[in-house]
């Protein structure tokens, strides 16, 4: 009966972090982000031995059986890090989207591929989560055509969750005869999207078994968004214990810039902002779980709310950082550039808080 | 995290449903504490006390109700209370930060004496720290209290002292020790409002309302045992109750509170028959207000088990002052925007009657601007979260002091 | 050819604002609030004599016929010392009133009485300029009935002119049959606000000569809120001259306190914010006068934006003041109620924003 | 206050419009200021430099046109430039920064020798303000010149200095006399850049493109001659050059055109087929900072007007750099929300191709921050609008001084 982490989650998120920190100096996230795919092998393996691909996979189907404030721990320390490794949407949304709305044979097929990390998904919405781009499929005779761009987790993927219009979700192979994969890298060089273009595609599932398709599909997007959320607060988190180190350590006119207040109060605003948003994050997470009436609105509160703190903190502690924040030289950027991807996929502000509004029945969706 | 209820909150839940229901007809208006509990307030508050839905964890031998901490328990207790538009017992100045001060650096024998009758209402108590030389500076006092025959003799001036004009204590920061160093030379006092030589003089502000006061002291007496802690360690007290003073002012009960008023005036349809809450960019500013003040709340919770587990929250509590009170500010612009120019009327009703919902919501916003500047302004806060919390330098030493110091 | 004000507009703003600095020290000004109706007849004859009841009125009328950019000082001069005296509605919205709709024997009957002194007029719209509170008129048989709240300028005028929703306006004696007004006195006690309950009231003009009635309301409320944007220019300048004069003065830990970069960029803040303000309000001003396809555009983001950057300088100055900001004796709140007046009335600003797109065509009205 | 245009001011509208229909397709893209001119930009120029729709009011013994100063004229003919969307002629520090110092602060003789072949295009001018350890504290600059032989000899390193990789000159601020107070032991020295002993290496920054470089000194000899001003008066030269760059990073032409860019996304179909335009949480945004713009582009005319009657703006120039770039920084953020996902593929094409809508804002939204930064960083401009603007008192220095100085 409390409000705050476990000693398995906080001692999970220290060895999460602790593995991150070995594997990603700089210069291997320099090296591992150049190619911009969101995916490099070695790394994935890694994440697959500290029990990251079965996070969420229930114990039956070869998982840790684990929360979501369990994965929310984990995208903070992969925001932390800029970690090039598929997450949001292979391993938490892609397990949601067969927990919602794939039956059990579907369940047991699935879910333990993602479990061994042998299957890493790709998912992409239409409308339903306020994604721009191309987002026109039909399913005819069991057939797949059209394009939706912008798919999460796009890079590398073995396969593809495409969400339908009507809330169904088809699952693609990616190298299926009639569906080309165009990668487009992002500004965020640690994750990619991909652009699918589908002329008569064969689905290797049609995730449909659910009573209500598009709430089964918003369960998912509300994951993905806790996800987001809890990502840019790592990275944000980042960029700020680094301002504060910089400005502890930077010397201008003498002194400390840390001294100037007005170099501390930048950074004491970052950490007023920042700070009440960890325990919204744990909310939010835990509520996908444990609260189902609460959990679409604080997932879109929770990822509209760290998208505005995260560019206000992303800005002030760059400036912080003065003209070396500018430059590649410190790699603060990656984080930066973190915080950019994480607002502007699955809906932005504006659609998260009118998605809020109509979860609380204020307006029609 | 596991905010599942037990067996035992439901049964507490259910508990406290039924004294509302039972009682509500003798429960005083939600708010006060800028004027004396009366009759009724002082009947409430002994029927709260007795139920353990006030002071519900403070040891029963200071006259609270001695419950275990337990955080799910005081959230129950809040919602009940704030559901129903009850008013859950009085909070003052006493209450809320000489209480918990005393709990933590008082002796037996001053909680003995002075707990009890302050959660029961009947001790009230203002605040003696701030300066007309000394606002932010707050270490720079220069009311002096000199030791002689058993006593400290208290000469000089306070001001922003709320409630002081009905208060029988003041806790009071003041220059005991003038040969040391700033912080060092204080004292913190417990001081008798109605013993000779204290003056108290009304301080109108901008709302139109003397919610202050500035209070003189000549040779007033009290004896030397009425001091917290040692000589010389009244900064260190001081802060203890600056402490309690910072998750007071930024209590995000009050900002849900505020949030949810907001929320159904927009509900209303206005002047052109349209409610605000469906017109987009309304509806939005409605909603970002609405995310910051739930991470305050959750925040808040956070902060709950910390300290019921003992743990020093840190940086998470230096932040709460100045992030409730920006956001309480931020509320109520969008309040007086909502209702335009019906919001301009204003009439402060003074101490006895009701007053309309424009002028209430006038009174807010200028109130808050207030509470931004007092309990430490927002610059003091934000030393305090980059010093303190973040660990950056404090601003060096001026090598040419200009003026007094 | 040139962007900025004349030798004579600044000699005039120069002999205005010395003119309310003599009259208003602190103790006349708390005096003068004191009743709350806006109005003092003694001020009301010094303003007189420096021509600014008839300051728009045309010459041939008795006035100065001076343009909309000479009122806006006066406006800004008036904000700045906190004036309790009708202006904005009075002497520039009334103006306008009648020379955009009223037939040549209607602008010579009160024009000339305006010019004089001695025709002081309340106005109000009803839902034209986003206005709150009860709007409800009707004229039947010549006959006036109904309610409309929050006149302006509306304490002691000897007339209304009310707005009907057609956008002709109603001349009604203050006295007369069938009229009720209900002085309310605003949280800014140096202007009032006026209910008019009607009962068949009988108008001594009614401005209708105008081949778009709602076109010509719509310049009158456009003139108005030129006039409060003026108005907080000034309050807000006042605000921030006063809180850079404390900051040099006041002494805390042993500096003062503008030397600390905390307060020092409190006031860079404001100062960034407002003074570009003041090109704006010019060119709001002159606008109405010249550039006609521009007016209700720059008018509505005029009054919009000021009313924005006011009210962050009405909390930054008083921050800066400490708990003397806060209290009633330096009478810093004067101006910051005069900003938060000018922000509640003729439309706050998500409905001037409202109103700039429309007159830009980018939505229909 | 007086914008109507006199017939001469028709005059030159139609003059100005006839000129670029006939000659439009002669002009190259907009844009630039980060690579060398090639010959079809010289060419451009030298045709605007003909007519008078450059460097207009420069005296024509400098190469310029020799127009009296009139702030109309100057809007009229960048008005029609921007409206049909034609280069308005070459952008850059010598252009914009360098030749208005040697205006004001030059020899005759650099005036001749310099101007001419700069606002030509000729001469490319980096600046070399900024060194590893002085970016904000440029006056501690400790890249030295001593005197040998009617030379300096300078030696040091410099760094932000964009455009070295393709500059012919800089101007640079290095400490000539050691042994003078810091502000006061500075010079302001012309430096050709292909002297021996110069080392400029790249800088990549956070765009993932090299728009800075470092620049290295080694021995580098220039006649004493190529100094502007004397001996320990850099300081004042580089502040002159400051308040140049100021009004450059504030420019509010740009603002207007970046908001002009968004509204036309906006008023776009989206993928739902609906515009953002039409609703009202994304239009209020977007008026909200149309209002902003509109305000600093009649700031802009009123400091025109005023710097040519000779008035000095004070305060009002001041805080262009800080108002503008915050700004800017809000339109790219509103450009990078509406485009959404649509907005994140990234691919910089380097100097040589056009780069795509989504990627030329997110290099924006990240350059935008480099300005804030650059220039003067926005806690310089708060200082300077602060101290300078509003005559507050400086920081005091420090007692004990913590590392060097």
């Amino acid at each position: 009966m409390r409000f705050g982490l476990t000693e398995d989650q906080l001692l999970f998120g220290r060895s999460l972090r602790g593995f991150l920190a070995d594997r990603l100096p700089l210069d291997a996230l320099r090296r591992l982000a150049e190619p911009g795919t969101g995916f490099d092998a070695e790394l994935w393996r890694g994440l697959g031995e500290l029990g990251l691909h079965g996070l969420l996979v229930p114990e039956e189907h070869g998982g840790a059986g684990l929360g979501m404030l369990d994965a929310a721990l984990a995208a903070e320390a992969l925001g932390y890090h800029a970690a090039p490794a598929p997450f949001a949407a292979a391993l938490v949304m892609a397990v949601q989207a067969f927990r919602s709305a794939g039956d059990a044979e579907q369940q047991g097929q699935w879910l333990p591929r993602i479990a061994e990390g042998q299957a890493r998904i790709g998912l992409g919405f239409a409308g339903l989560a306020g994604q721009t781009g191309r987002a026109a499929l039909r399913l005819e005779g069991g057939r797949l055509s059209g394009a939706l761009d912008g798919l999460m987790d796009g890079g590398d993927a073995t396969h593809f969750l495409a969400y339908l219009p009507d809330g169904r979700a088809a699952l693609i192979e990616a190298g299926a005869p009639g569906v080309t994969a165009t990668l487009r890298r992002s500004v965020d060089r640690t994750r990619a999207l991909v652009d699918l273009d589908l002329a008569g595609a064969a689905p290797v599932a049609l995730l449909q078994s659910s009573n209500d398709p598009l709430a089964a599909a918003r369960r998912v997007r509300d994951a993905g968004r806790v996800m987001l959320a809890a990502d840019t607060l790592g990275a944000a988190q980042n960029m700020l214990d680094r301002a504060v180190a910089y400005a502890n350590e930077r010397v201008q006119f003498g002194r400390v810039i840390g001294s100037f207040q007005g170099v501390k109060y930048m950074c004491a605003d970052m950490a007023t902002m920042l700070e009440p948003c960890r325990a919204m994050v744990w909310y939010a997470a835990y509520a996908q779980d444990a609260v189902p009436e609460e959990a679409a609105m604080v997932a879109s509160h929770a990822k509209a709310h760290l998208a505005e703190v995260g560019r206000e903190v992303a800005r002030l502690a760059t400036e912080v950082h003065g003209g070396m924040g500018f430059t590649d030289l410190l790699g603060l950027h990656y984080q930066f550039k973190r915080i950019t991807f994480d607002r502007q996929v699955l809906g932005g502000p504006e659609r998260c808080r009118h998605d809020a509004a109509v979860a609380q029945g204020w307006i029609a969706a | 995290m596991d905010l599942t209820l037990t067996p035992k909150h439901r049964a507490l839940r259910e508990e406290v449903d039924a004294f509302i229901a039972a009682h509500r007809g003798a429960a005083p208006r939600p708010g006060g504490g800028r004027k004396r509990p009366d009759r009724k307030a002082l009947d409430w508050q002994a029927l709260l006390l007795e139920h353990g839905y006030f002071a519900r964890t403070i040891p029963r031998e200071y006259g609270g109700f001695g419950a275990p901490h337990d955080v799910i328990e005081l959230a129950i207790i809040a919602d009940a209370f704030s559901r129903a538009g009850i008013s859950p017992g009085i909070h003052n100045q006493g209450i809320s930060m000489l209480v918990p001060t005393l709990l933590e650096v008082g002796t037996e024998e001053q909680k003995r004496r002075w707990i009890g009758p302050t959660i029961r209402g009947e001790v009230i108590w203002c605040q003696g720290y701030s300066e007309p030389g000394s606002g932010s500076d707050l270490a720079a006092a220069q009311t002096r209290a000199a030791v002689e025959d058993g006593h400290f003799v208290i000469n000089g001036q306070k001001i922003w002292t709320s409630s002081a004009h009905f208060a029988d204590m003041m806790f009071l920061l003041c220059r005991t020790e003038p040969e040391q160093p700033k912080h060092a030379g204080l004292s913190y006092l417990l001081v008798p409002m109605n013993a000779p030589g204290i003056e108290v003089r009304p301080l109108r502000t901008m709302t139109g309302r003397a919610e202050f006061n500035e209070t003189f002291f000549t040779d007033v007496r009290v004896p030397v045992d009425q001091i917290v802690m040692g000589r010389g360690q009244g900064w260190h007290v001081a802060n203890v109750t600056l402490k309690y003073e910072r998750l007071l002012l930024g209590d995000p009960n009050k900002l849900q509170q505020r949030f949810e008023a907001i929320r159904r005036m927009m509900e209303q349809p206005g002047a052109e028959g349209s409610r605000l809450l469906d017109r987009a960019e309304w509806r939005d500013r409605l909603l970002r207000l609405q995310g910051e003040v739930m991470a305050a709340r959750h925040h808040n919770l956070r902060l709950l088990t910390e300290q019921a587990e003992g743990v020093d929250s840190g940086l998470g509590r230096f932040i709460v002052k100045y992030h409730g009170t920006m956001l309480a500010h931020r509320l109520a612009s969008l309040a007086l925007d909502a209702m335009g120019s019906s919001g301009l009327p204003y009439e402060p009703q003074g101490e006895a009657a009701e007053d309309d919902a424009a002028t209430t919501w006038q009174i807010d916003y200028m109130y808050d601007i207030g509470l931004i500047i007092g309990g430490g302004s927002s610059n003091i806060q934000k030393n305090i979260i980059g010093e303190r919390g973040l660990g950056l330098p404090r601003e060096p030493k001026a090598a040419a002091p200009a003026g007094r110091n």
